[in-house]
């Protein structure tokens, strides 16, 4: 286990895994998604209350359940990177960012779009609403505290801080349907023990989010490796430049 | 030197400030997501109910863009001062006023603009309708403008004192007090439906009176504070 | 015609009896110097004696007790803008923005006075041995290639008078000797200079003086 | 070092920094007036009639307070990076946590400390009843106290780099929204005489939270700025 | 015993190998040096070859590419703490706060690392010749001034390692030779000093060596 891990933190390594595995990842996702938006959008049952207007959940749940989990994989990432000092585990995190920020704006607005018909306005300052905008400041900030040092090592250890410390807004967001009684969605799906949703209206959402994490998995593939050609060309330079000398 | 002499110079501050400003991309967007961000305040510390938001939604735009503006202020002067660039302009024999205009137009350009571009969003947010977005987004202009001017001389003299960033709060923050008030003013007005003229001109005459008196008194403050 | 005659008679900067305090201390007591075209004046004295206020009064950056400060016939706060636009000053710091390029640094400082050319500052940095350092933030440079940076402000600004407050710290000697024969040819152009110094500079040549400070 | 010198350590560093904001009495009482000032605001933006300001009162005391800390932060370690001083810290051979907490504590001295006691001030201005006072006063203590932890991370974040000052209002203001949340809704079930207990213990929990593991990622956070 | 043997054996700070990277440019290609008790070392070069970045380098503010640096037999980042508590630094810039006074400046930062009397602060005053600042706020300080404190710094540590990065700048001619006074001092009781300078100090004295960058 720890040898695997310890391969796998090697770059030249984790480059030539990232590049085979990617286009499974992205080929599968594809089909899965397209799989389930036609289970979502024809096969599944109109809901008795909310009409076809709750179609769109098929794109909000699994969007928003991923703006959740992209940050945590982030967070994770960072702090290995911090505590065994692993580059790589550096890159994943910063790879991370912009994915996760734009799972987000995707549930913010499928989220707007669907209060429209459901609540009657696009714009509530409902906790659970209110707190996933501030997981979009968080990506915000972690993007921009980045992009502000023009050195990768430094700008590696002081976003991966940041990163730890804003994994304190995920539970938030998560439990605030649960903490303050709120106008949205009490959880359904990702309920422990018995869903509270009919199967047949269900598997289409599993199918998305499975489809969409196989598609975060094939970006992160795409990003780490570029991360990697962009960090490691020092190093190809220092051993030419060893050879030389 | 001629009026084109002068125009160019104004020219060549102003883009150095903004290449400054611009020189990563998350820089540009940051006034932004900080007016977003205070006006996110309010609904979570005082009521989410829209009804009841839309009522103080003035008061929190116009309160959020005073201090977007003031806490971009503490670094209008300071890094020129501080670095010896400003020592440099005083010495350079071109008119400080107009070099200092210059240099808070750009902080307009990069603090003011933004927050009246984006003012209907926030507003929309917070439940005003949206008849007002041309009056909102007029006071923001008007308004934003003279808050410019007045922070800068308030930066300019007090840029040579330490800590002075909460002293710039206290001198600037009360004289900017009658833009706030006409500024919210104009913006309730218009969301009762009411004639918003008055306001507005007397917001016009403002930025008027302050940006034809301004530009001297932050150059002479900042003889002041460059002096040492 | 008079005019004229009593111009080319009286000295380009002539400084009389000027009187300073900084607090407690009475720091210039009386200073006088004049400075002709051509001429190169170095205050020396120890640590604190009032160098660098001296050369900041000379300024126009602290205002005397006493004294009188006359540039070309007139008094210094008659004519401050013209006096100004003749002046390029060199402080202990460089006047560099972090953030900008050496050469955006160098292109802004200088266009503020006269319009000025990419090819003419590219030269200028290539005369100070610095053209690889042009594109770089400044903050990322060494000390000395900041000060050469500083030093490409005062050639390019093409003002008549120098006031170079110990223009050449942090330089390596290459540098130095460079400076050196910046400033000789600015004298040999008519130009004036006026420096504080530890270590004296273009020593022995004609026009070189020195007044100590006590 | 034993534990009696790294005590010793820590009052070394609060002694120098109140020294150092003592140096001119005016400084002390600035963040009061800039809490007041900002209080004064609201009413003059929204409206005078007490009966409404006491409804969003809670909420603007809180504001006010977020925004007086997070004004305060951007001097918190900026001076000490850029003239060195940090760079000599870092050196020290000292716990870095430790040195960083103690300056910490000197800003919560500064600038939590005078709005707590002058909340009561404030809130009645508001149109608070005397009633509310402790629980005001318990939340804004213990709230204070997180705000000043959490901006210290964000300040040593963002002290090495330009135009640190919004961007640690980006950084800072999202995490500081559960202290916002819970302070202002113990205020608010106060004033309707509920039982504050809930979110008092929030409040605990998270200055807990905050403080024990604040100054470990401030030290690390500082590491990285002064790098260079 | 062995253990001690050993001790005496290896030398006291050892940077072998170091490479550093500045953005594109490969700064420090494998950079070595040993330093002894009683030595110092002066780095020399020009402008920019790295010498300032090879000190923070050495004092651990910078992090290298690749190489090692062992103090006392042990690597750097396993004995962090004890090595700062052994090392005085000195940068190109001051580390001075403005508003305290020059004593109160020196009274903090030596009490961060053992407790320090006024005596014991006044003299060192004395000694650097700044007996009449001491009770000045730092920024009314001349630049020669403000340097001659920082030293007062290092030599109140009582470290000894000292890393010192151009400290004879801004310093007059009396104050380069008190300062090269107290670097014979240091190293006569067995300390260590690493510089970075363009002016080379005690030349000739047995112990005094010079590393060229490249
Ligand atoms: C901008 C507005 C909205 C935002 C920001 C938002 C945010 C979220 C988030 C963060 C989740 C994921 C929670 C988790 O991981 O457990 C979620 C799930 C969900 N949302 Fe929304 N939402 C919005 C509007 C709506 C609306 C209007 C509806 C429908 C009335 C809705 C229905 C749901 C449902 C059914 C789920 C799945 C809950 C579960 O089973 O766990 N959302 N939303
Ligand atoms: N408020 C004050 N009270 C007393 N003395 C002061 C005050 N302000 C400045 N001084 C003194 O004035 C002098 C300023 O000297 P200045 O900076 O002109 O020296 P310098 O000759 O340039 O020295 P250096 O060679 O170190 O640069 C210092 O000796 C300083 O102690
Ligand atoms: N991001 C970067 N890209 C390219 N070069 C860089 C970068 N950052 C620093 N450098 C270079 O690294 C060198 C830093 O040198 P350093 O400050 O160590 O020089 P030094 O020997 O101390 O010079 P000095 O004598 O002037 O103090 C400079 O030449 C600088 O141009
Ligand atoms: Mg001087
Ligand atoms: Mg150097």
């Amino acid at each position: 286990m720890w040898l695997w891990f310890h391969k796998l933190s090697s770059p030249p390594y984790a480059y030539r895994m990232a590049t085979l595995l990617r286009p499974w990842f992205f080929w599968t996702a594809l089909a899965l998604i397209v799989f389930a938006a036609y289970g979502g959008l024809v096969l599944a049952p109109p809901d008795y209350q909310q009409k076809d207007a709750f179609r769109i959940i098929y794109v909000h749940a699994p969007a928003a359940i991923m703006s959740l989990q992209v940050y945590v994989v982030m967070a994770i990432a960072a702090a290995v990177g911090v505590i065994w000092r692993i580059k790589l585990a550096h890159a994943v995190a910063a790879a991370c960012a912009p994915v996760g920020a734009a799972f987000t704006v995707v549930a913010l607005a499928t989220g707007s779009i669907y209060g429209k018909p459901m609540w009657g306005t696009w714009w509530e300052w409902d906790p659970r609403i209110t707190s996933e905008l501030i997981q979009l400041f968080l990506y915000l900030g972690y993007m921009a505290l980045r992009a502000s040092f023009d050195d990768t090592q430094r700008a590696d250890r002081a976003s991966a801080i940041l990163a730890i410390v804003g994994v304190v807004n995920v539970p938030i967001v998560k439990y605030s349907v649960v903490w303050w009684n709120s106008l949205h969605q009490a959880p359904t799906i990702s309920k422990i023990g018995k869903p509270s949703i009919e199967l047949s209206m269900a598997w289409p959402l599993y199918t998305m989010l499975l489809g969409f994490m196989l598609y975060f998995a094939a970006v992160l593939c795409d990003r780490v490796r570029s991360e990697i050609l962009r960090r490691e060309r020092n190093a190809n330079w220092l051993v030419e430049t060893v050879k030389t000398s | 030197m001629q009026s084109s002499g002068l125009g160019a110079l104004v020219r060549l501050v102003i883009v150095r400030d903004l290449r400054l400003a611009v020189r990563h991309w998350d820089q540009v967007i940051q006034p932004l997501i900080f007016f977003a961000i205070i006006t996110t305040l309010f609904p979570l510390a005082i009521s989410p109910a829209l009804d009841e938001l839309r009522r103080i939604a003035p008061g929190i735009v116009w309160v959020a863009a005073m201090l977007a503006s003031l806490l971009a202020l503490e670094s209008l002067f300071r890094p020129d001062v501080e670095d010896g660039t400003m020592e440099q302009w005083v010495l350079s024999g071109q008119p400080l006023s107009l070099l200092l205009l210059a240099k808070v137009v750009t902080h307009w350009l990069l603090t003011g603009l933004p927050l009246v571009l984006m003012s209907p969003l926030v507003g929309t947010a917070l439940g005003m309708p949206q008849s007002v977005w041309p009056t909102l987004m007029a006071t923001l202009a008007l308004g934003t403008g003279s808050l410019s001017m007045l922070g800068g001389v308030g930066a300019a003299l007090t840029v040579a004192v330490r800590r002075g960033s909460v002293l710039l709060a206290l001198l600037v923050l009360p004289l900017e007090m009658p833009v706030l008030i006409f500024g919210a003013r104009a913006v309730d007005l218009a969301m009762q439906g009411e004639p918003v003229a008055g306001p507005l001109n007397l917001l016009a005459a403002l930025l008027l009176f302050f940006a034809s008196l301004g530009p001297f008194a932050m150059a002479a403050a900042m003889r002041v504070s460059v002096e040492s | 015609m008079h005019a004229q005659a009593e111009q080319a008679a009286e000295p380009q900067l002539d400084v009389r009896a000027v009187h300073l305090w900084r607090g407690e201390r009475h720091l210039l007591r009386g200073t006088s110097f004049v400075l002709e075209r051509g001429e190169l004046l170095q205050v020396v004295g120890p640590n604190g004696v009032g160098k660098t206020s001296l050369l900041r009064c000379v300024a126009g950056l602290l205002p005397t007790e006493s004294g009188e400060i006359v540039w070309r016939g007139r008094e210094l706060h008659d004519c401050r803008d013209e006096y100004h636009q003749d002046l390029a000053y060199l402080a202990h710091v460089n006047a560099l923005k972090p953030e900008l390029t050496a050469l955006e640094n160098l292109q802004y400082s200088v266009a503020l006075r006269r319009p000025v050319m990419q090819q003419e500052l590219r030269a200028t940095f290539a005369r100070l041995r610095i053209e690889q350092c042009a594109d770089l933030p400044a903050r990322a440079l060494s000390a000395g290639q900041k000060r050469r940076v500083a030093i490409g402000r005062i050639l390019l600004t093409r003002a008549s008078l120098w006031i170079l407050d110990e223009p050449i710290t942090n330089l390596d000697s290459a540098g130095i000797a460079l400076f050196e024969e910046c400033m000789a040819e600015h004298m040999r152009t008519g130009g004036l200079i006026l420096t504080a110094a530890h270590q004296l500079l273009l020593q022995g040549r004609s026009g070189v003086r020195t007044l100590e400070l006590h």
